[in-house]
C-alpha cells in the first residue's frame, strides 16, 4: 500500500457547521505534510477524520488501506495522534500511563523504557502522576505514547507547542526517526519557520478545504 | 440523503388524506358507540367507557414500541443499516410514548372513578409507568446532538435497551404481586355485553388507524427534515468554504 | 478479548488503589443513604424492619450510580474517550473490563453495606436462618447478589460509555441507568426477603424463581453489552 | 454584593435555560427514584402510604445533589475556579447567586414532584384537609417547602464550592452534603407529616416547631456561607 | 506605586514538591519581562504567585502594592491571566462569556463589544458557544476577555501557542498598546525569537529559581 492517506471532497459537520467542506488530501507513504492556515480553518477536525475519530458527512476517505467509512475501527490502531489535548490518567504515573497506552498495541517493556528515557521522563518525572504534571511534561507524555506505540501514521496537532527549545528539537529528531522506520507523518503547525523546514510538502487548509501546493521535495 | 421532498410542502398525500377522514370517522363511530349507545357497566357506572381508549391504547402503545425496536435492530445491523430504520425507530418510539401517556392518563382517571384514588401500585400500571420512563429517556439520547450515523446508533442501542427491559419488568411485577395476590384489575372485568365489545373492537380499529395516520405523517416529516437538511448542508458548505476569500476568523475585524 | 479486558479492569482498579474514591467516599455514601432512610422512615412505626431489603438495594443502586459515574469521569478526562477508540483494544474486552471493574467494586460495597443493615437494622437477629438452614439461606443471599452485580455492572458500563460523551452525563445516566435496573433491585429484594423473612407465603424455596430471573437480566445486558460497546464509544 | 450575586445567578440561569438540564433530566429524575421507592417499599404493607413525606423528601434531597453536582461542575470546566477567584467578585456574592440559582431550580423541582407524590401515593385525597382549613394546611406545606429549600441551597452552595476544586467531587459531595442536610430531612417530613397526615398526636400545630427548626438551619447555613465561602474559593 | 511586582526568595509548595524554590523577581511598571526556561521549571506557578491563586509557602511577594502573604484577594481583580487553561463557559457563547467575565470588573458594553471585534469574534464566531470553538478561537476569547477587563497587570503564559499569524502579531500589538496604555505584562513563552523581539528584559527560570539577564531595555 503506497498511498497512506487519502480523502476526496470531503465533508465533515461538526453539530450543524460543516468544519470540513470538501477537503482533499493524499499522502503518500514516508511523506512528512505540513497543514497550515488559520484558527478554525479545519486542521484538528481533518487530523481527527485521518484518525478515524470523526465520520464523514460526505465524501471518501481511505487511510493505510482501509475505507473510513465502512471500518474505522481497523485503522485507529494504527495512527498515533497527539492533539491539543491529551488522554492519560491523572491518577496514574507517567510511566504507568504510556505502559498502560502502549501495551493496549502490544509494545515491549524495552520499547516503553526506551520510549520515556527518549522524552526525558524518567526519574522523579517517571513516578509522578500526570495530574501533577506541567503543561510540557504532559505533551511529553503524549509523545512518549506515541514513540513506544509505533504507529504507521503520526497524526500531530501542533507538535511542539508547550515544548521547551531543547523538547522541540527533539521532536524534530523523532519524526525524521519514524520517517527512517517507514512511517508517514501529518502535522498541523502555526509555528511556520520550523514546521516548513521539516516538512516535505505543505498543504493550506482554509474555510474547511485544502489546496495543496507543492513545494521542492528535499528528500531526507 | 435524497431531496425527494423538496417542492412539497405538505406531508399529506392523497392517500393520507383519505386515512385520515376513514380515521375521524372510525372516532366519530367509536364516540357515538362508547358514549352513547354502549350501556353503561353495572359494576362500573359509565366509568367503563373509558375502556374502549385505554385498552386500544395500551396494545397500540406495545406495537408502536416493538416496531421501533425491530427498526432499531435493523439498523444496528450492518447489512440493513439504512437511515430509514433509524428514523422509523424515533417515530414509532414517539408515539409509543404518546399512547402509554393516554393509557396512563385514562387509566388514572378510571382509577379514580372506580377506585378513589388515582394511582395503586398495582403490577400493570407500575410496570406501564416503566415502559413510560424508558421511552422518555430513550428519547432524551435522541435528543442529544451529534453527528447523523452516530446518534443513530446510540438511540439504537438504547432502543434495544430498554424493549430488553419491557418484558422483564412485565415478568417481574406480575410474579411479585403473584406472591401477595391482591389484584385491582381481574375483578373488574365484567362479563363484557355484545354491544360493549363491539366497542372495543371500535376502538382498537380506530386505534389502529390513528397509529396508521400518525405514522405516515410523522415519518414523512422526518423524511423532509433530512431532506431539508441536504439542500441547507450545500449552503452551509458554500458559506464555510467562502470563509476562504473573506479572510477567516481572524481578520474579520479591521 | 479477555487480554483487553484484563488490561482496562487491571487499570481501573490501580486507579481506585491509588485514589481510594470508593472505599473512601462511595461506601460511605452508601452508609449514609441507609441512615437517611433511617430517619424519613421513622423506626417506631417498624416501617424499616419490614423493608430492609429493599432499603438495601435501593442503596446499592444509588451506588452504583456513583460508582458507573467515577469510572467514566476518569475515561473522560481530557481528550474524552479518543485515547480508548485509538488503543485498538476490542471494544467487548473494554466493556468487560470496565464492568468487571465495576463488579468488583459493587461487591465489596454490598458486603459493607450487609453489615451495616445488619447492624443498623439489626436483620442480623433473624430466626429464619435457624429455621431453614444456614447454609440454604446465605447460599441463596450469595447467589442473588452475584448475579444481581453483574446485572448492574453491565448496565452501568453500558449507560456508562454512552453518557460518557456527553456533556451532561453527571444527569443523564441516572435517569437512564435507575428504570432500566429496576428489575433487578424487584428481583433481588423479593429474593432476599424470602431468604431473610420468616412468615406463610415467604418460603425460601420462593426466592429461587427471582435468581433466576437475575440471571436473565444479567445474561441478556452482558450479551448486549459485548455486542454493542463499540457502537457507545463512537464520537458522541 | 447582590449586583456580583444577580450576575452569577443570571450566569446560571442563562446556562440551564441553554442547556435544559434541570427540566429534561433532573425532574424525571427525581420521579425515577419515586417509583423505585415504590418498588422497593412494596404498597400492599402501606409502607407507602405511611412514609409518603419521607420519601418526597428524599427524593428531593438525592435531587438536590444532582443539581449541586451540576451546578458546580459548570464552574470547573477546564481551569478549575481560577476565573471565579480573580473575577473580582465579592465571595458572598457569588455565593448568594449559586445558591439563589440552585433554590430556584429545586423549588421548580419540588412543584413537580409534589404532584407527582400527589397522585402516585394518592395524598391528595386526605381528609386532613377538609378537617383542618385547606389554607392553615398549604401555609404550612409551602413555608416548610421554602425554608427546607433554603437550606438545602445554601448548604449545596457551600459543599459545592468546596468539592468543586477536588477530582473527586462526583464522589465525595454526597458524602458531605447527605448527613449535613438530614436535619433539614427530618424537619421537612414531619413538618409534612403534621400537615398531610391526620390522626391524634399528629395535630397540625405541631408541624410549627419544625418550620422553626428549618428556618434556624436556614439562617445558620446562609450565614455561615456568606462568611466562609472566599475561603473555600480558595485553592484546593 | 513605581514597583508593580516584588518577589523575594519566593519558595512554593505544590503538593510537596517546591515548584518554586527562592524565586525574586521585580517588574517596574510598564516593562514586559520574559520569562524562559525548561519545562517543570517553575514559569506556570511563577505567574499564578503573582496572580495572588497560589500561596507562597516561603519569602515575601508585593504585587500591585498589595502583599499576597495577607490580602491575596485584592490583587486579584486589577490581575488578567491567560494561561494553559481558560476558565470560560462552555455552554454559553462567545458574547456571553466576554460580556460575563468583563462585567464582574465593570467593564461597559461598548469596552466589550470593541474588544471581541478586535480579537475577530465577530458574526458567526460571537454567538457559538465556547464548547465548539477551535483551540485558537478559545485562546482569542480568553484574550479578548482580557482585552475588555484592562487589567494593570497582565500575565500572559505563552499567549502566542496555538494561534494562527496574524494572531499572534495582534497579540504583540495588544500587548504594546497595553503598555501604552499604562499597564505591566510579564509573560512566559518557549517561542524565543518572537517572545524576546517583544520583551524589554529576559528573566530566565530554572528548576524553580530566577537569575535576571539585563538586556539592553529598548523603551517603547
Ligand atoms: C394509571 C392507571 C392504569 C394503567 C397505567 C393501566 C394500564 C393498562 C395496560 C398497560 C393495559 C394493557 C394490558 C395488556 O394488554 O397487557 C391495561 C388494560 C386494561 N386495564 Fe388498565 N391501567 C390503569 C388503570 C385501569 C383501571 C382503573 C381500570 C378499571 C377500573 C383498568 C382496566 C383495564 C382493563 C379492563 C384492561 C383490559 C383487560 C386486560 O387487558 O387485562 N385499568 N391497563
Ligand atoms: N458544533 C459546532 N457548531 C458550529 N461550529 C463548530 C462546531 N464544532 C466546531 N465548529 C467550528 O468548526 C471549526 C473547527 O475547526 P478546527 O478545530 O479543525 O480548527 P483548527 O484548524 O484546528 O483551528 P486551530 O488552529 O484554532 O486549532 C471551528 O471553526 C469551529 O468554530
Ligand atoms: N503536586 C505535585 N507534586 C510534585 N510535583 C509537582 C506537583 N505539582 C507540580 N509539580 C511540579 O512542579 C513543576 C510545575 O512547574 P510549572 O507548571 O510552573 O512549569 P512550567 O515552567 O510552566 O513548565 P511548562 O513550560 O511545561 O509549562 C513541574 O515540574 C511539576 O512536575
Ligand atoms: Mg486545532
Ligand atoms: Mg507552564
Amino acid at each position: 500500500m503506497h498511498t497512506v492517506v487519502l480523502l476526496r471532497s470531503a465533508v465533515c459537520l461538526l453539530g450543524r457547521f460543516p468544519a470540513l467542506a470538501g477537503a482533499d488530501l493524499t499522502v503518500e507513504r514516508g511523506e512528512i505534510v505540513l497543514l497550515r492556515g488559520p484558527n478554525g480553518a479545519g486542521k484538528t477536525t481533518l487530523l481527527r477524520v485521518c484518525a478515524g475519530l470523526v465520520p464523514l458527512t460526505q465524501g471518501e476517505a481511505v487511510v493505510l488501506g482501509h475505507d473510513l467509512t465502512t471500518d474505522p475501527r481497523s485503522v485507529r490502531a494504527h495512527v498515533g495522534l497527539v492533539g491539543h489535548a491529551t488522554s492519560l490518567y491523572d491518577d496514574l504515573t507517567v510511566a504507568e500511563n504510556v505502559r498502560f497506552w502502549s501495551r493496549t498495541v502490544g509494545a515491549s517493556p524495552e520499547e516503553i523504557d526506551a520510549a520515556l528515557s527518549r522524552l526525558g521522563l524518567v526519574g522523579r518525572l517517571a513516578d509522578l502522576t500526570v495530574g501533577r504534571l506541567s503543561a510540557g511534561q504532559r505533551r511529553r507524555t503524549a509523545l512518549a505514547v506515541l514513540v513506544a506505540r509505533r504507529p504507521e501514521l503520526w497524526l500531530l496537532d501542533e507538535p511542539h507547542a508547550g515544548l521547551d527549545a531543547e523538547a522541540r528539537d527533539l521532536v524534530d529528531a523523532l519524526i525524521a526517526e519514524a520517517i527512517e522506520a517507514g512511517a508517514t507523518v501529518v502535522l498541523a503547525s502555526h509555528e511556520h519557520e520550523r514546521a516548513e523546514r521539516l516538512a516535505h510538502r505543505t498543504v493550506h487548509v482554509v474555510g474547511g478545504r485544502t489546496d495543496a501546493v507543492l513545494e521542492p521535495v528535499h528528500v531526507p | 440523503m435524497k431531496p425527494m421532498a423538496r417542492g412539497r410542502v405538505g406531508t399529506g398525500t392523497p392517500a393520507t388524506r383519505v386515512l385520515g377522514v376513514v380515521t375521524l370517522a372510525a372516532i366519530a363511530v367509536l364516540g357515538l358507540f362508547a358514549l352513547v349507545l354502549s350501556p353503561a357497566d353495572e359494576l362500573q357506572g359509565d366509568s367503563v367507557r373509558l375502556l374502549y381508549v385505554h385498552v386500544p391504547a395500551a396494545s397500540l402503545a406495545y406495537l408502536s414500541f416493538a416496531m421501533s425496536a425491530m427498526a432499531s435492530a435493523l439498523y444496528l445491523w450492518p447489512r440493513t443499516r439504512r437511515p430509514g430504520w433509524d428514523r422509523l425507530a424515533g417515530v414509532t418510539a414517539e408515539i409509543g410514548v404518546l399512547f402509554t401517556g393516554i393509557v396512563l392518563i385514562t387509566g388514572m382517571l378510571w382509577g379514580k372513578v372506580s377506585w378513589g384514588a388515582y394511582w395503586t401500585w398495582d403490577a400493570r400500571l407500575t410496570s406501564t409507568a416503566l415502559l413510560f420512563v424508558l421511552y422518555v429517556g430513550y428519547l432524551a439520547v435522541r435528543r442529544m446532538p451529534a453527528a447523523v450515523d452516530v446518534r443513530a446508533k446510540r438511540s439504537a442501542v438504547v432502543g434495544l435497551v430498554a424493549i430488553i427491559d419491557v418484558p422483564i419488568v412485565h415478568w417481574a411485577v406480575d410474579w411479585w404481586q403473584g406472591q401477595h395476590p391482591q389484584s385491582t384489575i381481574l375483578h373488574l372485568h365484567p362479563k363484557i355485553s355484545g354491544l360493549m365489545a363491539f366497542s372495543l373492537f371500535l376502538g382498537f380499529v380506530a386505534g389502529l388507524l390513528s397509529f396508521a395516520w400518525l405514522l405516515m405523517h410523522r415519518y414523512r416529516l422526518a423524511v423532509m427534515e433530512d431532506a431539508l437538511e441536504a439542500q441547507w448542508l450545500d449552503l452551509a458548505i458554500e458559506d464555510r468554504q467562502r470563509e476562504g476569500t473573506v479572510p477567516a476568523a481572524g481578520a474579520a475585524a479591521r | 478479548m479477555f487480554r483487553d479486558a484484563a488490561l482496562i479492569a487491571g487499570k481501573d482498579l490501580r486507579i481506585e488503589f491509588r485514589s481510594r474514591v470508593t472505599v473512601n467516599q462511595v461506601v460511605p455514601f452508601a452508609l449514609v443513604v441507609l441512615v437517611l432512610f433511617a430517619f424519613a422512615l421513622d423506626p417506631d412505626r417498624g416501617t424499616l424492619r419490614v423493608a430492609t431489603p429493599g432499603l438495601f438495594w435501593i442503596a446499592v443502586l444509588f451506588t452504583a450510580v456513583l460508582a458507573v459515574q467515577r469510572s467514566f469521569n476518569i475515561e473522560v478526562a481530557d481528550a474524552g474517550r479518543d485515547g480508548l477508540r485509538l488503543s485498538g483494544l476490542d471494544p467487548a474486552g473494554i466493556f468487560l473490563g470496565k464492568a468487571g471493574a465495576l463488579a468488583l467494586q459493587l461487591l465489596a460495597l454490598e458486603a459493607t453495606l450487609g453489615v451495616g443493615v445488619a447492624i443498623l437494622y439489626g436483620t442480623a437477629s433473624d430466626p429464619k436462618a435457624e429455621t431453614a438452614g444456614v447454609f440454604a439461606v446465605s447460599a441463596l443471599l450469595v447467589s442473588t447478589a452475584l448475579l444481581a452485580t453483574i446485572g448492574l455492572a453491565a448496565t452501568g458500563a453500558l449507560y456508562g460509555a454512552l453518557a460518557a460523551g456527553l456533556r451532561v452525563r453527571d444527569t443523564l445516566l441516572p435517569l437512564l441507568f435507575l428504570p432500566t435496573v429496576s428489575p433487578v433491585m424487584i428481583g433481588a429484594t423479593r429474593a432476599f426477603e424470602s431468604a431473610l423473612r420468616s412468615g406463610p407465603g415467604n418460603q425460601l424455596h420462593e426466592g429461587w424463581p427471582w435468581v433466576g430471573l437475575l440471571a436473565g437480566f444479567a445474561g441478556l445486558y452482558v450479551a448486549l453489552g459485548l455486542l454493542a460497546f463499540g457502537a457507545l464509544l463512537e464520537e458522541a
